[in-house]
């Protein structure tokens, strides 16, 4: 999130695409349901009716991976009446003309035949949105999980810079995300791609991080295989699968297969193509799972050895710091020792360290340096201060304990403290530059110093485009001295010239060769706040990626498209080879059959309030699984009747990937007549099959049923591999 | 009998399995409920059950209990039993299988209530495990008395029709009220039998319906929302105000019945129980019956 | 209500006994039943706590990212009560259906307890030392067999912080770059 | 004793979003068995767009408690502060106040063999029962009593959206007339939207 929950009661005009707060964020959606009585008004735009979608002033039924060209159509309207904030589009966003031009194709008629939502409805939308200062844009895995999920995300942001309302109390975009540290697992970088804190896979990132793990450079690339696999992207969640599978991928994996695989805490079964994991597993050599309950991959794999399930103990049983939605990083303390025989996941890891023999340098960092540490404190330490990319820096176990205590000094609504704690936002959202920041609950508002949470934009790419324009913001920054407008981020060698403040020789000694967020002195930093500049710069956001493929985001029909007729105009991308280590089909399997012709319906998949991720932890709740007992198939009356279904019968649905699941169906207008809906978080039963029988005596869940993500289509985003969960195709039929 | 017996307990137990399915009440069929709750087309049987239970059931038992004997004493007093010889000769009247199913129904009837009037007087015995405990036996000694509604039912439907006797019997109230011994038109059974026969058979399967499902509360028959339009609620309404409003009924006759049998005629009771009718009994108060059985020679 | 009172002559002596409330969601008017009839706000005296002895821990709920608080009573070591943290400024006590439930954590009985290995098609439980050496020998020989790509690591969106951090080391250290997490999707 | 300082649930359809927290803070609270609801929320229209909305529902507490009146065994008593409590151990589970209760708010948790319906069980707005407070019987019978302690009733306490509101009726109808006024339109906080009466 740009901005956070409570600043949503800012807001004047709630524009939701692609996400459901009411089901997935309860307490989230207090704070939406409190602007609607402030006066905001809340549009839906969604394939299916959701419990959101009921408080809404304004649903719109859009067909399933046409966000973009519903956007589109927004854009062309803002622009074509005027609507979009000139002043900032042009102080603080480069690459409007790009997107003007790309928009011009979506008429609302051409909007309507692509999304199914009618012309004047998406005008009228677009005007309660455009017209409302400020409106906030909220999205979820509505967006994300398509292979084109890049492309809507980037779309949300666009369509929010023209309309101005980045930067703003009220405004922002804002993704609500899952688990409830996954902010944190991504800002920790458990990604393929990357180190802790997006430093990404380069040379000066590993230096970086081996400096700051206290080992060697050398060491650590004696630990590959070969130096150069130290800068390549590692098989995803989503395409190790096929490193076990399919032979020829190994030469994109240091000419090996996946034969070991260790999962700690993950829900494989939440990811698409349920069939390929569970094959993936039983080929593999070494398959270890850490969880504080029976993982249910344990037991949809039906994996003879070679099978280790170790249990963690949950994070009420170890203290720690999460990360929530709006970056705020709370501390979260231990409630009980472990329970049984459960150890932490640290634990474990430590454990398994000191097997492999490289115990000493996984904690060096940590403490004294010889393996006396204070769990986690000491972890704590080590993190923020390593991470600076995003302004982590300020967050120390102190400060947050102190705000855990006193978590009553805090406003709900802007975050801020008071008494002791008035110069600090409540969970300091990042970034939180020193000790001193208050955090930065609302992100890139240039309207407030940055020492009190104000920022541009991030000169993250180059401070030119490569034909020479300038990427640097025409705006200053509230309360800069130096008289810089947009300026490149601070580094040892521009600091004095930028900021105009002289460096002492000591401090150009330890700052030399450093730039703002690879300087552990905190010198650049300091210099940048102190001169009112932000120290990753203050640049433009750019609408226009020259790097990839869609340059800017362009609509693509999804793999398996229901409109093979608009397959041509609009076609999905090139196959792509060595896509996190994995060859991802696109344009052959679009092209390999029509798909509709054979699978008819659209599924879409969701979940219940009742249950997250996989379910393995909430089905095991005995009241939760009282209250969703099973997953039930939403269908429309009419397609029910059409299909010889009563409500309540059992149908089963053949997916695109040759499987076949069986579940109960219930009539209901939450959906389309061609679309059917479904929650994804159950399992237990595996094509009309119980496998109940493979967990230990005594630990299956309560609550079981039949999982969506079997008959979950094909299909990866084209930049992370996201799998394209939202736009399946499907066939039912009474069972 | 006994297979009889063995059928009907484990129907019994089969229909406990199949109520222990999922319950409705407490689900989507409270949705009817509550929207029916204030407004127009709602049947108001939630208020109508309330409002009679809290203003006139208790009442209405109480009145039957206290006015019903009080009657009866009166009438004691006043005009006193019919005595008939017991010395004469006697008329068979009930066989074995006529007299082991009124005694099954008999015996029901002795339990159920008495721990019935416990029930609505529960206040009274203050709750608890007492009225807990003929609340229990109360349900309990239904099945019995089901198990022979319907072989009584059948047994004695061929001399219950209605004849032009039981006018004439009405308009006399069965010489009941007259000291003289006089012929009463009446055939085996007189028109006061009669009805209670007809209470105590239909009504008592009425009785025993509702009271089912009172007692069973969640039971899931989708059949009978669909066949009276009503949802599980209404139906659990209606059939605690029929049970009480037939219960009046079935009460009040009850005690006629006992006070028929064992004061009014005296001696009566043992006919039932040895399966003889004294001969001057018949010959007055079933005269028509009498008539009958002389033509045929049988007494 | 005072007929209601009356009318239950015989228990008025037991439902006398109940107290008061207090600072009700706002409502702040604090009710007891005194034999005046008169209501009137409960005195700290009269408020008396279930658990006076319990530790009373702060905690965040592990369902979903919003982040919402917890009071966890806690007394001689186990979790007695989960109490909502109406002063938390992002969820002010409030939870969904699956917060509300997180003492499920410590109350269900569905929780792993011990390790367990699947030895042909069986579960059998095995020793945590037996598991770690086990494990350990097996990655040791795929990473000296086939290189430290032959194995997958998955991290977790449920884990802290700091285990997150050091998972992501721990595979660096390993020598892959084949370490992802559902934060992905 | 004015009647408006009896305590009172409150659930605005506005703000609820059926999540159905109340649901399982009550069941975690009271350790109450499965099958046993004391709240519930219900969906109204489901599925059809602009009607589709959501209510939280279990004893509301009435005045004129119907439950009360129908009782055969008088098992119920309203405490000083509008609080409708009843007497397991004096409850024969009969079945009437579900009868009579325009909520179904009373469960019946099924107990002998023959399917015979156990004591009563409904919601005690976190108030016990007449056993003495915090004692293990109150707890086994009736659940924490949160309000000796001077807490707020666990589903209130812990509803997402603050749809649910417990409390005295003038506190609960000031904040429900607050948000009207703030909506500017649509229901406002009358005595019968409060569930004052039941049957009225």
């Amino acid at each position: 999130m740009t901005n956070h929950l409570g600043d949503i009661q800012n807001s004047k005009c709630i524009f939701i695409i692609g996400a459901n707060p009411a089901v997935a964020h309860p307490v989230g959606m207090v704070h939406i349901l409190r602007a609607k009585e402030l006066g905001a008004k809340i549009i839906v735009v969604d394939p299916y009716f959701s419990r959101t979608a009921s408080k809404a002033d304004m649903f719109a039924r859009i067909r399933p991976g046409t966000d973009i060209a519903f956007m589109y159509g927004m854009i062309r309207h803002i622009i074509k009446n005027d609507l979009y904030d000139k002043e900032y589009v042009k102080n603080r966003v480069y690459g409007f003309e790009e997107t003007a031009k790309e928009a011009e194709q979506y008429t609302p008629e051409v909007v309507e035949n692509i999304t199914g939502v009618p012309a004047n409805q998406l005008i009228e939308i677009t005007n309660m949105m455009a017209r409302a200062k400020p409106a906030t844009l909220i999205y979820n895995q509505g967006l994300t999980q398509h292979s084109v999920g890049t492309g809507n995300t980037r779309q949300t942001v666009i369509l929010q810079l023209l309309l101005g309302n980045i930067g703003k109390p009220g405004g922002g975009c804002n993704i609500l995300r899952g688990h409830d540290n996954v902010q944190g697992a991504s800002d920790m970088s458990n990604l393929a791609h990357s180190l802790p804190g997006y430093y990404g896979l380069a040379e000066g990132a590993w230096k970086y991080f081996c400096s700051n793990w206290k080992v060697d450079y050398a060491w650590m690339q004696s630990r590959f295989k070969s130096p150069d696999l130290l800068h390549k992207n590692g098989f995803s969640v989503a395409t190790w699968r096929f490193g076990v599978l399919e032979e020829q991928n190994a030469k994109n994996n240091a000419g090996t297969m996946i034969r070991g695989m260790m999962n700690i805490g993950s829900g494989l079964s939440s990811i698409s193509l349920t069939d390929t994991t569970k094959k993936a597993m039983e080929k593999l050599e070494l398959c270890v799972i850490v969880d504080p309950y029976f993982n249910d991959m344990g037991a949809i794999a039906d994996m003879k050895n070679n099978l280790f399930m170790l249990p963690a103990a949950s994070q009420i049983e170890t203290s720690g710091t999460v990360t929530a939605t709006n970056r705020g990083t709370q501390w979260r303390n231990k409630v009980v020792e472990p329970m049984y025989e459960c150890k932490t996941d640290h634990e474990i890891l430590f454990q398994l360290a000191k097997k492999l023999g490289y115990y000493d340098e996984l904690v060096r960092a940590m403490g004294d340096g010889k393996g006396g540490f204070t769990w986690p404190e000491d972890a704590t330490r080590e993190y923020t201060q390593a991470i600076r990319s995003i302004g982590l820096q300020g967050i120390t176990p102190e400060r947050l304990k102190a705000q855990s205590e006193n978590w009553h000094m805090f406003d709900p609504k802007t975050l801020k403290g008071s008494g002791p704690f008035k110069n600090e936002f409540y969970s300091l959202p990042w970034p939180c530059w020193s000790e001193k920041h208050p955090g930065t609950p609302v992100m890139y508002d240039d309207s407030i110093p940055v020492s009190q949470g104000g920022m541009g934009f991030r000169v993250r790419w180059t401070p030119k485009t490569p034909d020479g324009t300038s990427l640097l913001s025409e705006v200053e920054l509230k309360g800069t001295k130096s008289g810089a407008k947009g300026h490149d981020h601070i580094t040892a060698a521009n600091v004095e010239e930028i900021t105009g403040i002289k460096l002492s020789d000591e401090e150009k000694e330890k700052v030399k060769g450093k730039s703002w967020s690879t300087d552990t002195s905190n010198i650049l930093v300091e210099k940048a706040m102190q001169a009112g500049l932000c120290p990753y710069g203050n640049g433009k956001a750019r609408t226009v990626v020259w790097e990839w493929v869609d340059k800017v985001p362009k609509h693509r029909e999804p793999l398996h498209s229901p409109r093979p007729d608009l397959i041509a105009q609009y076609p999905t991308y090139k196959d792509k080879d060595n896509h996190y280590r994995a060859n991802i089909k696109y344009e052959s399997r679009q092209n390999e059959k029509v798909w509709a012709k054979e699978y008819p319906m659209q599924l879409l998949t969701g979940r219940y309030v009742e249950h997250l991720g996989t379910g393995t932890e909430s089905r095991s709740s005995i009241y939760l699984a009282e209250l969703a007992p099973e997953p039930l198939l939403d269908i429309h009356p009419d397609k029910g009747h059409d299909l010889g279904l009563r409500d309540g019968d059992m149908v089963w649905i053949y997916g695109t990937t040759g499987l076949r699941i069986k579940v109960k169906c219930k009539f209901s207008t939450r959906v389309a007549y061609d679309t059917a809906s479904m929650p994804y978080t159950y399992s237990g039963i595996y094509q009309g099959e119980s496998i109940l029988g493979r967990y230990p005596k005594g630990l299956a869940p309560y609550a079981v049923g039949e999982g969506s993500n079997t008959i979950i289509s094909y299909g990866f985003d084209i930049v992370t591999t996201t799998p394209e969960t939202k736009c399946t195709l499907c066939r039912i039929e009474k069972a | 009998m006994k297979k009889i017996v063995i059928l009907s307990l484990v129907f019994g137990l089969a229909m406990v399995g199949a109520f222990a399915a999922d319950s409705q009440i407490w689900g989507e069929m409270r949705i009817p409920n509550i929207l029916s709750y204030g407004q127009e087309q709602s049947l108001k049987l939630g208020a109508l059950f309330t409002m009679l239970q809290n203003h006139y059931f208790g009442k209405i038992f109480l009145a039957i209990l206290v006015l019903v004997p009080l009657v009866f004493f009166v009438h004691y007093k006043v005009i006193g039993p019919k005595v008939f010889s017991h010395e004469g000769k006697k008329v068979y009247a009930f066989d074995m299988f006529n007299r082991v199913v009124h005694q099954i129904a008999a015996i029901s009837f002795i339990v159920i209530v008495p721990t019935g009037f416990v029930i609505v007087f529960g206040d009274f015995f203050g709750g608890g495990t007492f009225v807990r405990l003929c609340k229990n036996l109360h349900g309990i000694f239904t099945i019995p008395f089901a198990i022979v509604v319907i072989p009584m039912f059948v047994m004695w439907v061929k001399d219950m029709f209605l004849h032009w006797d039981d006018i004439k019997w009405l308009m006399i109230v069965g010489g009941y009220l007259s000291k003289v011994k006089n012929p009463v038109p009446a055939g085996k059974f007189n028109a006061g039998q009669k009805t209670w026969y007809w209470l105590a058979t239909l009504g008592g399967v009425l009785m025993i319906v509702t009271g089912a499902m009172m007692y069973f509360l969640d039971f899931k028959i989708e059949m009978l929302n669909n066949i009276t339009g009503l949802s599980q609620i209404d139906l659990l309404r209606v059939s605690a105000i029929l049970h009480n409003v037939v219960g009046f009924a079935v009460v009040a006759l009850f005690f006629v019945h006992i006070y028929m049998s064992i004061f009014a005629i005296k001696g009566a009771i043992h006919s039932i129980l040895t399966g003889y009718k004294e001969e001057e009994e018949v010959k007055i108060l079933h005269s028509s019956w009498y008539r009958k059985l002389k033509e045929q020679g049988k007494v | 209500m005072s007929e209601a009172l009356n009318a239950r002559g015989l228990n008025r002596r037991k439902f006398l006994k109940m107290t008061a409330i207090a600072g009700v969601a706002g409502a702040t008017s604090a009710l007891g039943a005194d034999e005046s009839k008169v209501l009137r706000p409960a005195n700290a005296q009269e408020l008396k706590e279930k658990y006076p002895n319990s530790k009373k821990v702060r905690t965040i709920c592990t369902y979903c990212s919003v982040g919402c608080g917890i009071e966890a009573e806690v007394v001689n070591g186990v979790w007695v009560r989960q109490e909502p943290a109406t002063d938390h400024p992002i969820s002010l006590g409030g939870h969904c259906c699956k917060g509300a439930d997180m003492i499920d954590r410590v109350r269900g009985e569905k929780r792993l307890r011990y390790p367990m290995e699947r030895v042909n098609g069986e579960w059998k439980r095995i020793s945590w030392d037996d598991a770690f050496t086990k494990i350990g020998n097996k990655m040791k020989t795929l990473r000296e067999k086939y290189g430290p790509d032959s194995m997958m690591f998955l991290g977790s969106s449920k884990v802290s912080g700091e285990q997150s951090y050091y998972i992501r080391k721990f595979a660096a250290m390993f020598g892959t770059n084949n370490i992802d997490t559902i934060a992905r999707i | 004793m004015t009647p408006n300082t009896s305590m009172r649930f409150y659930c605005d359809e506005s703000r609820c979003i059926d999540c159905h927290g109340c649901e399982v803070a009550c069941k975690e609270a009271h350790h109450l068995p499965v099958g046993v609801n004391r709240r519930r929320v219900i969906t109204l229209n489901e599925g059809v767009i602009g009607q589709e909305s959501y209510l939280s529902i279990a004893c509301q507490h009435c005045s004129d408690a119907p439950c009360e009146q129908v009782c055969p065994v008088d098992c119920f008593y309203i405490r000083a502060d509008g609080i409708v409590l009843h007497d397991k151990d004096k409850c024969i589970g009969c079945g009437y106040c579900l009868y009579a209760c325009p909520f179904g708010a009373p469960q019946f948790p099924r107990q002998g063999v023959f399917g015979s319906k156990g004591a009563m069980d409904k919601c005690t707005y976190c108030a016990g029962g007449p056993e003495d407070t915090h004692s293990e019987k109150e707890y086994q019978l009736y659940g924490q009593n949160r309000i000796a302690e001077g807490k707020v009733p666990a589903c209130a306490a812990m509803c997402s959206t603050k749809a649910l509101l417990a409390g005295d009726a003038t506190s609960v109808s000031k904040i429900i007339t607050e948000r009207v006024l703030r909506r500017g339109s649509g229901r406002g906080a009358s005595e019968s939207a409060m569930w004052n009466a039941a049957y009225k």
